[in-house]
C-alpha cells in the first residue's frame, strides 16, 4: 500500500514515497524528453522513487498503467499526453487517496475531484520572447537588404487548430510583430504532433512560399532540418536543435517541468492541497528559453530578450494586449473564452468565461491549459478553412 | 509552385522507387517479401550507425574525409539489409516458411530494430532534442549538382538531389534491362514463373532466390539510407519512415513489375504522399480544412486500390504477377 | 551443329553430404515437441542478444517480463484482456486464411467496426435509451467491420483482385478515415482527440457492474472465449466451414461439389470483417470508450502470425496469442525497470516467430545422410 | 562401342513418405547407342527412375554409372554436365515466355548467342526434321502438340549424349510422332543413347531396340524388341497372363438419358477445345469416349458436368429417367445438375486438384457430396463416416484411418476413394474418366465391375478411357474424339481395335474437305 498516514516520519515518507509517470511516447520524442527529464530532475531532488511508463497510447492502458502505477505503491501520479485525460480522471475516481495530475488537461477543474489536477506553463510568454528573437532577425535581414519590409512573412508549422496551438503561434507573432512590425505570418496545420514528412513538407512549402522564417508547434525534427537545408533561420520548440542545425538555429522556448513536480510531489508526500490548476510562469521557472545561437540569431538578441523578459515578470507588458492586435479590422474588447470546454458537446453553450480585462486578454488564468483562440489579423491559415 | 512541388515529390518518390525495385528483383525470383518495411528500415539504421561511427572518430567534423563519409553509411546499409535479405531467404527458401508469416515477422523484427538502435544512439548522443544528427555526413549525401540553383525550373526539377536519387533512377533503369536483355534475367524471371522449369533447365533455383532477395534487400535498404541521409538530413527520428516501405510493395503491383514504370510510378506515389500540402496552393479557392486533408491523405491507398481494380479487371496476362510467387519450392514436390 | 551442343563437362564430383525428403507422418505430439524446443531455443538465442546488446543478466529479464506480464492481480486480467482482444482478431481473420484468402486487412476492419460504435455512442448516446445504444453499437460495429471486409472479397470473387495488397491499402483508408472522425467529433476544437463518450450515462458501454467485475474485462473475455468456441465448431463442424476448407484447398474441387465459390468468398469474408467489426466494438465500447486511429494497435498483423502459428486451430490459437500478449506485456515492464527501449520486445518476438516458422521445416521435411550405407560398407 | 553400358542403375532406391516406394532395389543397364524403351503400367515407377537420372530427384540409396564412371548427380545441372537430356512428361515451359526464351533458359550465353541466333537454330531444328515452331510465341498461346513439339526442339537444341523422352508422344500426331522417331534413329546412328517412355506398346515394337520393364516399382526384365509382342510385354508388365475378358451384361430396356447436340467449348485460353459435338447417352449402357488425351474429354464431361461454359448453340439435354421429363443442363449450376443424378467421376492429370480434397480423410472427402445434407447449420458425420468405412471394406482401401489425410494416400487407393464415392451417390449419370488410372489389375477389374453393376441399374455410364482394349471389352458403343470434334461412334462389339485407333488420330471430316458447316457422319 502507498499511502502512508500523514503523521509518519517525514524521512520515512521519502524513502518510502513512490512518483508514477505515463508517457506518451518515450525518450525519442522531443514532447515526452522533456517531461521525462524533469521527472527524473524532480524526483533526485526530493529523493523519491520515480517509476517512468513510457509509450502508453491514449486509450484503457493509460488507466490500467496508472492503476498499475497506484498497485506498486506510487502516491503521485502524472501523465503528459492530452488524450490520456479522461483515464486519468477514471483512475482517480477509483484511488481517492492518491493525487493525479495531469499535463495540456482542461477538465481538473470541472470534474471537481480533490485528487486530480491540471497543470500547464504560461509558455505562450515563453514563445512571446522567442518571437522578439524572429523579430530582431527580420529587422536585421531588412536592414541588410535582404529582404523588404513587406516580405518580413513567418512560417509557422502548426500541428493542431485548438487553442494551445493557436494561443502559441500568435503570442510568437505578437512577441515578433513587436520588434518588426511589419511581420505577417502563414500557419500551415499538419495534423499530427509528430509527423516527420508532414512537418518537413509544411516548412519547404512556407519557405517556398516566401516565409523567410520558420518556427514550429510539432514534435520531429521535420521543421528544423527543412530549414538547415534552405538556409532559412528557425525558431525551434521543446528543446535546443542546435547540433542539427547549426547555421539556422536562432533560439527555442520550453517548458521545464521540474519546478511543478517537485511542487506537487512534495505536497503530495505532506498531504498538502495540490492546486487545481497550476500555471508555471517565467517566474516560477517553469517557463525558459535555450542559449541564443549567436551564429544565426541577430546581434544583442539575449540581451533584447532578457529586456523584454523583465518587463514581462513586472507586468509592464502584457502578451495578449488588446491594443497590439485586431480581428476583423477591430479592436478586441470582450472575449468568452471556452474554457469549460463544453462547445463541442453542446454548441449551444459558447464561451462561458469573460477574459479580456484591464486591457489584455487574460491566457491560463482561469485554467492552466491555454484558451487563447482568436484568429487575429495578420495571420494567414494555409489549410484551416477561413 | 509546381516546380516545388514536383521536386518534393521526386524526394518522397526516392525512397519508394528504391524499395519498389528491391521488392521487384525480389519478387521476380517468386518471393514476396512482405518484410520490405522493414529491410528499408534495418537500411536507415545500418547507414546511421555507419556514419554515427565515423563522425564520432573524427576528432573534428571539418576533417571528414568525403569518400569515406559515403562508403563507410553506405556499407553499413548496405550489409544491415543484406542480413535481412538472408534471414528472410534462409527461412523462406531454404526452410520453405510461409512468405506471408516471414515477411510480416520480418517487418516486425527490422522496425523493432531500427527504433531500438535509434533509441540507444539517441540516449548515446544525449542531444536537448532527441534524434541523432549527422550533419557533416548527410552533407555529402545532398550534395547537389553543380549548377542545380542556377538553372530556374529545370535545375531545381532535375539537378537539384542528392547522388542517392540519380543512383535509384539508374538502379531502377539497369534492373529493367537486366531483367529485360540478359540471360541472367531470363532466367530469374523462369524462376519466379516456375520454378520446376527453370530447375529442370539447370538454374540453380535457390541461389537465384538467395540472390535476388538479397540483392533486392540492399537495393530497398538503400531507399532507408536515401531517406535518413539525404531527405531529413541525416536526422534520425524513430518511425519517421512511417509506412513507406509498404507504399514501395503497392508500388510494385502499380507498376506491373517494371522497374522503369516504377521511376514515374514513384514520383507520382511521392506526389500524392504530400500533395495535401500543396492542395492550398494549388486552388486557393477551394479552402482545405484540417478534418478534409486526413481524406486527402488517402490518395495513394486509393489510387493502389484502384489500379489493383483495374489491372484485375484487365487480367492481361503479361501483368500479371510471377506465378509461383509466394510459394515455396521443394524439387521432389509436385 | 545445332543438334549437338557441346556439353560442358564440370558435374559435381562429389555428391551432396545430405539430401532434404519430405515427411509425411510426424505424429502430433512429436510435432509439438519440436515446436517446443524451437520456442526454448529462441529464449536462449535471445538470451545471448540480450548479454550481447544491453549487457543485463538475461535471467533478471527474463525474471522480470514474468512479473510485468502476470506480477499481480490487475497484471493478470489485463493479460487475458489482452490476449481476448488479440484472440478476437485472430479468430477473424482464420477463415478467410483456411480459404487462403490473405486478409491483412483485419487493423482496418477493426478500426471501422470501433468508428461504427464510436459515432452511435456519440449520436444518440443522450438520445436514445441505454440498452437501445448497445443495441445499435453492436449492429452497427459489426456492420461496418463486415463492409470493411466484404468490399475486396467482392472484387477477388469477381475479378481475381489480389487481396493482399488491397486489404493492405485498406487498412491505411480506415485509418484516415477514423482520423477524419476523430477531428470532427474532438472533444476541443481543432485538436484530435476524443475524450472518453457518455462518462455521464454510460450508454453504449459493455462492461458488467463493477461489484460483478472488478477489472471491467469479464465481459469481453467470456465473449471472445465464446466465439472461440463457435469459431472452432464453425471450422470444423459446419456446412460453411466445410465449404471454406475446400474453397481453400482447391477452387477446382470446391466448383466440382457445387459450391458457389464467389458466394463462399464473399460470405467468409463478411464473416471475418464482422468478426474484426466485434474486435473493434469491444475495444472502443468494452474498453477504451473512444477511438483514436490506434485504437487497433497493430493486432490486425499481429494476429496474422498467432493464426498461421497455431495452424488456424482456435484451441491453438489461445496459446498462440497468450505467447505473444505475455512477451508483449513482458517487455513494458523490461523497458520500465531496465531503461532498455520498448522496441525490444519487437526485436524478441520477432526472433522467437523466426524459430516458430523455421521450425515447421523440421516438421515437414527430414535430412538424410546420403550413401549411408555405402560408408558403412568401407 | 555399341556393347558398353552409357548408364547403368545399381540397387536404385526412392521412397516417397514412409508409404510409397515408387523404385525398390532396380538394377539395369542402357547401351550406347540404343533406344530403350522403359515399360511398366502407371504409378510404376518410371519417371521417378529417369528424374533420378536427370538430377531432378536423388536416390535415397543405390548408386548411378555414366559410360562406366560413378555419377553424383545433385541436381539437374549436374546430369546436363554429364551430357544427359531429359523431355518431361509433364511440360517443363514457362508460359510466358516465348519459345525461343524457353529454349535460351539455362544456357549459357557464350554457347547460346543471343536471341536471333536461338531464333535462327529452331527454325534450323525445324527445318532439318520438318517440325512447326514459331520461335516468337509465347507458350500459353500454343496448343498442347506445339508445347510437346518445342519440348522436343529444346532438347535437341540442347543436345545430349543421353537423351529420356518420358511419353513424348501422347499428344503428337502421328506424323509428328514419325518425324521423332525419324529424329532418335538419326541420333542413335550417331551413337547416342535413347530412352523412351510409352504406353503404346506398337510405338515400342516399332522404335526400341531393347524393352525394359518395371512393376511395382521393382524392376522385372529387359527384353530385345525382336523377340517381343504386345501380349508379352503385357503380361510382364502386369505380371500375370492377362485377358481382357470383362463382362458386358446385355440391357434390353435402353432409355435415352442424356442427349449432346452441337456443343462447342473453348478451353482456359479461348481455344476451341470442343466442336460441334453431338451425340446420346442411354441408361442401361455404358458409352466410351475414345481419343488420344487432350482431344476435349475433359470440356465435354464438364460441360455435361456443369463445370464448363458452352458457346452459344450448344445443347445438352437431360431425360429424367421415370417421368421422362426433360431438362436443359447447359446454364444450370453444378449443385442443380448434381441433384438431378448427374454424377462425376473424373480423374484429372492432378487427382487431387478436383474431385478430392487432398488434406482432408476419407470421411471428410465422402461429405464433398453430400455435406449440404444433415442438420440444419451443421454437418452430419455419421453418415460419411459409414460410407467411408463401406467403400473402405468393399474397395479394400489401404488407409491407416479414416481421418487419414488423402494426400496421403497411394495413388491408386486415391482412386477407389473417388470412384467408390460417386457410385455411392446413387447417380442416374455416371461418368467416369480415367478411372483406373494408376489402378492395379484387380483395382480395376472391381471397378468395371461397379460400372457394370451400376449400367444393369439403369444408370447411363460414360467412360473415358485410355486403353482400347479395356474400351472395347468394356462399352456399348464408344464415341472417338479427334482434335475436339467428334469422329464417329463404334459399335464396342464389332469395333477392331485398328479401327477405333485410326478413328482417334485421322479426322475422317478432313479427307473429305469442304463439308465442315454439315452434321457429324457418324455410323450409328
Ligand atoms: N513427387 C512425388 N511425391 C510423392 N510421391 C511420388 C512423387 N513422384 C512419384 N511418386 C510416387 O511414386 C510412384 C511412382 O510414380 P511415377 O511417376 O514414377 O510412375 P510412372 O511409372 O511414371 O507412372 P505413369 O505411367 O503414370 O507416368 C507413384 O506411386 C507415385 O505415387
Ligand atoms: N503428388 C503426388 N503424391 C503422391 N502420388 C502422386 C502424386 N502425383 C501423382 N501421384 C500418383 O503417381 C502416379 C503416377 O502419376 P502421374 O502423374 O505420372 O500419372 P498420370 O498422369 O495420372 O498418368 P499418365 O501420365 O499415364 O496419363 C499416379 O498413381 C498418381 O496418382
Ligand atoms: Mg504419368
Ligand atoms: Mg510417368
Amino acid at each position: 500500500g502507498g499511502s502512508q498516514s500523514k503523521d509518519a516520519a517525514t524521512a520515512d515518507q521519502k524513502k518510502d514515497f513512490k512518483a508514477g509517470f505515463i508517457f506518451l511516447h518515450d525518450e525519442n520524442s522531443t514532447y515526452d524528453l522533456n517531461f521525462i527529464n524533469a521527472a527524473k530532475a524532480a524526483c533526485e531532488k526530493l529523493g523519491v522513487e520515480c517509476i517512468l511508463k513510457t509509450n502508453i497510447d491514449e486509450s484503457n492502458a493509460c488507466k490500467e498503467t496508472a492503476l498499475d502505477l497506484v498497485d506498486q505503491g506510487c502516491g503521485f501520479v502524472f501523465a503528459d499526453s492530452f488524450g490520456h485525460e479522461s483515464y486519468m480522471i477514471e483512475a482517480a475516481k477509483a484511488n481517492p487517496k492518491v493525487q493525479f495530475s495531469h499535463a495540456t488537461g482542461t477538465m481538473a477543474h470541472t470534474e471537481k475531484l480533490d485528487n486530480y489536477h491540471n497543470a500547464f506553463a504560461s509558455i505562450y510568454e515563453g514563445r512571446y520572447l522567442a518571437g522578439v528573437a524572429a523579430g530582431l532577425k527580420l529587422n536585421e535581414m531588412i536592414e541588410s537588404g535582404k529582404i523588404t519590409a513587406e516580405q518580413a512573412k513567418i512560417g509557422y508549422v502548426g500541428a493542431y487548430t485548438y487553442a494551445e496551438v493557436v494561443s502559441g503561434y500568435t503570442s510568437f507573432f505578437l512577441g515578433a510583430r513587436s520588434i518588426c512590425p511589419s511581420a505577417t505570418m502563414e500557419v500551415q496545420f499538419t495534423g499530427s504532433w509528430y509527423d516527420e514528412t508532414a512537418e518537413k513538407e509544411a516548412a519547404t512549402t512556407l519557405i517556398k512560399n516566401g516565409c523567410v522564417l520558420i518556427s514550429q508547434h510539432a514534435d520531429s525534427m521535420g521543421a528544423p532540418t527543412a530549414c538547415e537545408d534552405a538556409g532559412v533561420p528557425d525558431v525551434s520548440y521543446n528543446g535546443s536543435t542546435l547540433s542539427s542545425c547549426p547555421n539556422t538555429f536562432i533560439v527555442s522556448s520550453r517548458i521545464d517541468w521540474t519546478p511543478y513536480f517537485e511542487y506537487a510531489i512534495k505536497a503530495a508526500m505532506n498531504g498538502d492541497k495540490i492546486d487545481t490548476d497550476w500555471t508555471g510562469t517565467l517566474g516560477t521557472k517553469s517557463v525558459v528559453l535555450t542559449e541564443v545561437n549567436e551564429k544565426a540569431a541577430a546581434k544583442d538578441t539575449q540581451a533584447k530578450i532578457d529586456e523584454v523578459k523583465a518587463k514581462l515578470e513586472s507586468g509592464e507588458i502584457h502578451v495578449f494586449d488588446t491594443k497590439t492586435f485586431t480581428v476583423n479590422g477591430e479592436a478586441l474588447t470582450s472575449y468568452k473564452a471556452d474554457v469549460d470546454t463544453d462547445t463541442e458537446t453542446d454548441p449551444a453553450k459558447k464561451g462561458d468565461t469573460e477574459v479580456i480585462s484591464d486591457g489584455y486578454f487574460h491566457e491560463s488564468e482561469n485554467r492552466s491549459a491555454p484558451y487563447f483562440d482568436v484568429r487575429i489579423d495578420g495571420i494567414t491559415l494555409l489549410n484551416e478553412k477561413f | 509552385m509546381i516546380v516545388a512541388f514536383i521536386h518534393r515529390a521526386v524526394m518522397q518518390g526516392i525512397p519508394l522507387l528504391y524499395g519498389a525495385t528491391g521488392e521487384i528483383i525480389t519478387e521476380k525470383s517468386g518471393n514476396l517479401n512482405l518484410g520490405i518495411p522493414g529491410v528499408m528500415y534495418v537500411g536507415g539504421i545500418s547507414g546511421v550507425i555507419g556514419a554515427f561511427m565515423y563522425e564520432n572518430s573524427l576528432p573534428d567534423k571539418s576533417m571528414a574525409n568525403p569518400f569515406l563519409a559515403i562508403m563507410i553509411p553506405l556499407l553499413c546499409s548496405l550489409i544491415g539489409s543484406l542480413i535481412m535479405g538472408l534471414i528472410y531467404s534462409f527461412l523462406t527458401t531454404t526452410l520453405r516458411a510461409n512468405q506471408n508469416v516471414t515477411g510480416l515477422a520480418i517487418t516486425t523484427f527490422g522496425v523493432g530494430l531500427g527504433n531500438f538502435f535509434g533509441g540507444s544512439l539517441i540516449k548515446i548522443v544525449g542531444a536537448d532534442v532527441p534524434s541523432i544528427s549527422l550533419s557533416t555526413t548527410s552533407k555529402f549525401f545532398s550534395a547537389h549538382l553543380p549548377n542545380a540553383e542556377n538553372l530556374g525550373w529545370f535545375g531545381e526539377i532535375f539537378l537539384s538531389y542528392g547522388f542517392l536519387a540519380y543512383l535509384a533512377v539508374i538502379i531502377a533503369i539497369v534492373t529493367s534491362l537486366f531483367l529485360k536483355k540478359t540471360r541472367t534475367g531470363l532466367n530469374l524471371r523462369a524462376v519466379g514463373e516456375n520454378p520446376a522449369t527453370a530447375d529442370a533447365a539447370g538454374v540453380n533455383v535457390s541461389r537465384y532466390k538467395y540472390v535476388s532477395t538479397c540483392v533486392g534487400s540492399m537495393i530497398a535498404g538503400l531507399g532507408g539510407l536515401y531517406y535518413v541521409m539525404d531527405y531529413v538530413s541525416g536526422v534520425w527520428s524513430n518511425d519517421g519512415f512511417g509506412d513507406r516501405g509498404w507504399l514501395a510493395i503497392a508500388l510494385v503491383i502499380f507498376t506491373v513489375w517494371k522497374p522503369n514504370f516504377a521511376i514515374i510510378g514513384s514520383i507520382l506515389f511521392g506526389g500524392l504522399y504530400i500533395v495535401h500540402n500543396y492542395l492550398n496552393q494549388f486552388f486557393p479557392f477551394i479552402p482545405v480544412d484540417m478534418s478534409t486533408q486526413e481524406l486527402i491523405k488517402m490518395a495513394p491507398y486509393l489510387v493502389t486500390v484502384l489500379v489493383l481494380i483495374i489491372n484485375s479487371m484487365r487480367n492481361k496476362r503479361e501483368s500479371q504477377p510471377p506465378e509461383a510467387l509466394g510459394l515455396s519450392y521443394f524439387r521432389e514436390d509436385r | 551443329m545445332t543438334t549437338t551442343k557441346t556439353v560442358t563437362k564440370e558435374a559435381s564430383s562429389r555428391e551432396k553430404p545430405f539430401h532434404i525428403v519430405k515427411r509425411t507422418d510426424m505424429p502430433t505430439w512429436k510435432s509439438w515437441m519440436i515446436r517446443i524446443l524451437s520456442v526454448l531455443a529462441s529464449l536462449i538465442v535471445c538470451a545471448i542478444i540480450i548479454v550481447a546488446v544491453t549487457g543485463e543478466n538475461p535471467f533478471a529479464i527474463y525474471g522480470t517480463m514474468f512479473k510485468g506480464a502476470v506480477g499481480t492481480a490487475r497484471r493478470v486480467w489485463v493479460l487475458l484482456q489482452e490476449v481476448a482482444m488479440l484472440l478476437c482478431v485472430s479468430l477473424a481473420v482464420t477463415p478467410a486464411f483456411k480459404m487462403r484468402f490473405w486478409n491483412i486487412g483485419a487493423e482496418g476492419q477493426v478500426l471501422m467496426g470501433g468508428l461504427g460504435a464510436t459515432a452511435v455512442m456519440l449520436l444518440f448516446g443522450h438520445k436514445l435509451p441505454a440498452p437501445l445504444v448497445l443495441i445499435l453499437v453492436i449492429v452497427v460495429s459489426i456492420l461496418c467491420g463486415a463492409i470493411w471486409g466484404v468490399i475486396p472479397a467482392v472484387f477477388k470473387a469477381f475479378w481475381n483482385t489480389n487481396e493482399t495488397l488491397f486489404t493492405l491499402m485498406m487498412n491505411y483508408i480506415a485509418i484516415q478515415i477514423v482520423s477524419y472522425f476523430t477531428y470532427v467529433w474532438s472533444s476541443n476544437k481543432g485538436n484530435n482527440v476524443i475524450n472518453t463518450i457518455n462518462t455521464d450515462n454510460h450508454a453504449g458501454w459493455l462492461n458488467l457492474p463493477q461489484s460483478v467485475d472488478k477489472y471491467g474485462y469479464l465481459l469481453n473475455i467470456i465473449i471472445v472465449a465464446v466465439l472461440t468456441v463457435l469459431m472452432y465448431f464453425y471450422l470444423n463442424r459446419s456446412k460453411q466451414g466445410y465449404e471454406i476448407a475446400v474453397v481453400g484447398e482447391s477452387i477446382n474441387t470446391a466448383r466440382y461439389a457445387g459450391i458457389n465459390v464467389k458466394k463462399v468468398i464473399i460470405r467468409t469474408m463478411l464473416i471475418s470483417g464482422a468478426l474484426c467489426g466485434v474486435a473493434g466494438m469491444l475495444l472502443v465500447s468494452g474498453t477504451d470508450h473512444t477511438i483514436t486511429p490506434n485504437t487497433a494497435a497493430g493486432r490486425g498483423f499481429t494476429a496474422i502470425m498467432v493464426s498461421w502459428l497455431a495452424k488456424f486451430n482456435p484451441l491453438f490459437m489461445v496459446l498462440t496469442s497468450l505467447l505473444l500478449v505475455f512477451m508483449q506485456q513482458g517487455a513494458k515492464e523490461i523497458s520500465t525497470v531496465f531503461g532498455l527501449n520498448d522496441s525490444f520486445s519487437e526485436i524478441i518476438a520477432g526472433i522467437i516467430i523466426f524459430f516458430i516458422i523455421g521450425s515447421e521445416f523440421f516438421i515437414n521435411y527430414s535430412i538424410k545422410r546420403t550413401r549411408a550405407k555405402e560408408v558403412e560398407s568401407k | 562401342m555399341e556393347n558398353t553400358a552409357a548408364v547403368s542403375f545399381r540397387h536404385i532406391t526412392k521412397a516417397f513418405g514412409s508409404k510409397v516406394v515408387a523404385n525398390k532395389d532396380v538394377s539395369m543397364d542402357i547401351m550406347r547407342g540404343e533406344i530403350l524403351a522403359l515399360l511398366g503400367e502407371n504409378g510404376s515407377g518410371k519417371t521417378t527412375l529417369m528424374n533420378m537420372l536427370s538430377g531432378i530427384y536423388h536416390q535415397d540409396s543405390g548408386e548411378i554409372f555414366v559410360n562406366g564412371e560413378e555419377a553424383y548427380i545433385n541436381s539437374p545441372k549436374d546430369a546436363y554436365a554429364l551430357g544427359i537430356g531429359m523431355i518431361h512428361q509433364h511440360f517443363k515451359l514457362v508460359d510466358v515466355f516465348t519459345a525461343t526464351e524457353n529454349v535460351a533458359l539455362g544456357m549459357d550465353k557464350k554457347t547460346t548467342g543471343g536471341a536471333n541466333e536461338i531464333a535462327k537454330a529452331i527454325t534450323k531444328i525445324c527445318e532439318r526434321y520438318g517440325f512447326d515452331v514459331d520461335p516468337k510465341k509465347k507458350v500459353y498461346n500454343m496448343t498442347v502438340s506445339q508445347k510437346q513439339t518445342l519440348e522436343i526442339v529444346k532438347a535437341l537444341y540442347r543436345g545430349a549424349n543421353i537423351l529420356i523422352l518420358d511419353e513424348p508422344t501422347a499428344v503428337l500426331t502421328p506424323q509428328e510422332t514419325d518425324k521423332l522417331f525419324a529424329v532418335l534413329r538419326n541420333m542413335k546412328a550417331d551413337g547416342k543413347s535413347i530412352i523412351i517412355i510409352t504406353h503404346k506398346l506398337n510405338e515400342v515394337l516399332a522404335i526400341s531396340d531393347r524393352v525394359s520393364i518395371l512393376r511395382k516399382g521393382e524392376y522385372i526384365a529387359t527384353v530385345n524388341t525382336s523377340e517381343a509382342t504386345v501380349q508379352s510385354l503385357t503380361d510382364m508388365m502386369v505380371g500375370q497372363k492377362v485377358e481382357l475378358d470383362i463382362e458386358r451384361p446385355e440391357i434390353e430396356d435402353k432409355q435415352l438419358r442424356l442427349s449432346v447436340e452441337h456443343l462447342t467449348c473453348l478451353d482456359k485460353y479461348g481455344v476451341t477445345a470442343l466442336d460441334d459435338v453431338s451425340l446420346e447417352a442411354y441408361g442401361g449402357e455404358i458409352l466410351g469416349i475414345a481419343g488420344i488425351s487432350g482431344s476435349g474429354q475433359k470440356q465435354l464431361l464438364e460441360a455435361i458436368a456443369g463445370l464448363q461454359a458452352a458457346q452459344d448453340g450448344s445443347s445438352i439435354t437431360y431425360i429424367a429417367p421415370e417421368s421422362g421429363k426433360k431438362e436443359e443442363l447447359i446454364g444450370k449450376s453444378v449443385s442443380e445438375i448434381k441433384k438431378m443424378g448427374v454424377a462425376l467421376s473424373f480423374v484429372p492429370e492432378d487427382r487431387l486438384g478436383m474431385g478430392l480434397v487432398g488434406s482432408m480423410g476419407m470421411s471428410d472427402n465422402m461429405m464433398l457430396r453430400s455435406y449440404e445434407k444433415g442438420f440444419g447449420f451443421f454437418t452430419d458425420r455419421k453418415a460419411p463416416r459409414k460410407l467411408a468405412n463401406k467403400v473402405k471394406d468393399e474397395l479394400e482401401v489401404v488407409t491407416p484411418g479414416l481421418s487419414t489425410p488423402v494426400r496421403k494416400l497411394s495413388g491408386g487407393n486415391v482412386q477407389k476413394v473417388l470412384v467408390g464415392r460417386e457410385i455411392a451417390s446413387e447417380p442416374t449419370v455416371l461418368m467416369a474418366a480415367y478411372a483406373v488410372r494408376g489402378l492395379d489389375i484387380n483395382t480395376s477389374y472391381t471397378i468395371y465391375r461397379l460400372l457394370n453393376e451400376q449400367k444393369k441399374k439403369g444408370v447411363a455410364v460414360i467412360y473415358v478411357g485410355e486403353d482400347l482394349d479395356v474400351l472395347l471389352a468394356l462399352c456399348d458403343r464408344i464415341a472417338v474424339l479427334c482434335g475436339g470434334k467428334l469422329n464417329g461412334i463404334v459399335d464396342g462389339r464389332t469395333a477392331t481395335k485398328e479401327e477405333v485407333g485410326l478413328m482417334m488420330t485421322n479426322l475422317k471430316s478432313e479427307e473429305k474437305e469442304g463439308e465442315k458447316d454439315d452434321n457429324n457422319e457418324n455410323s450409328d
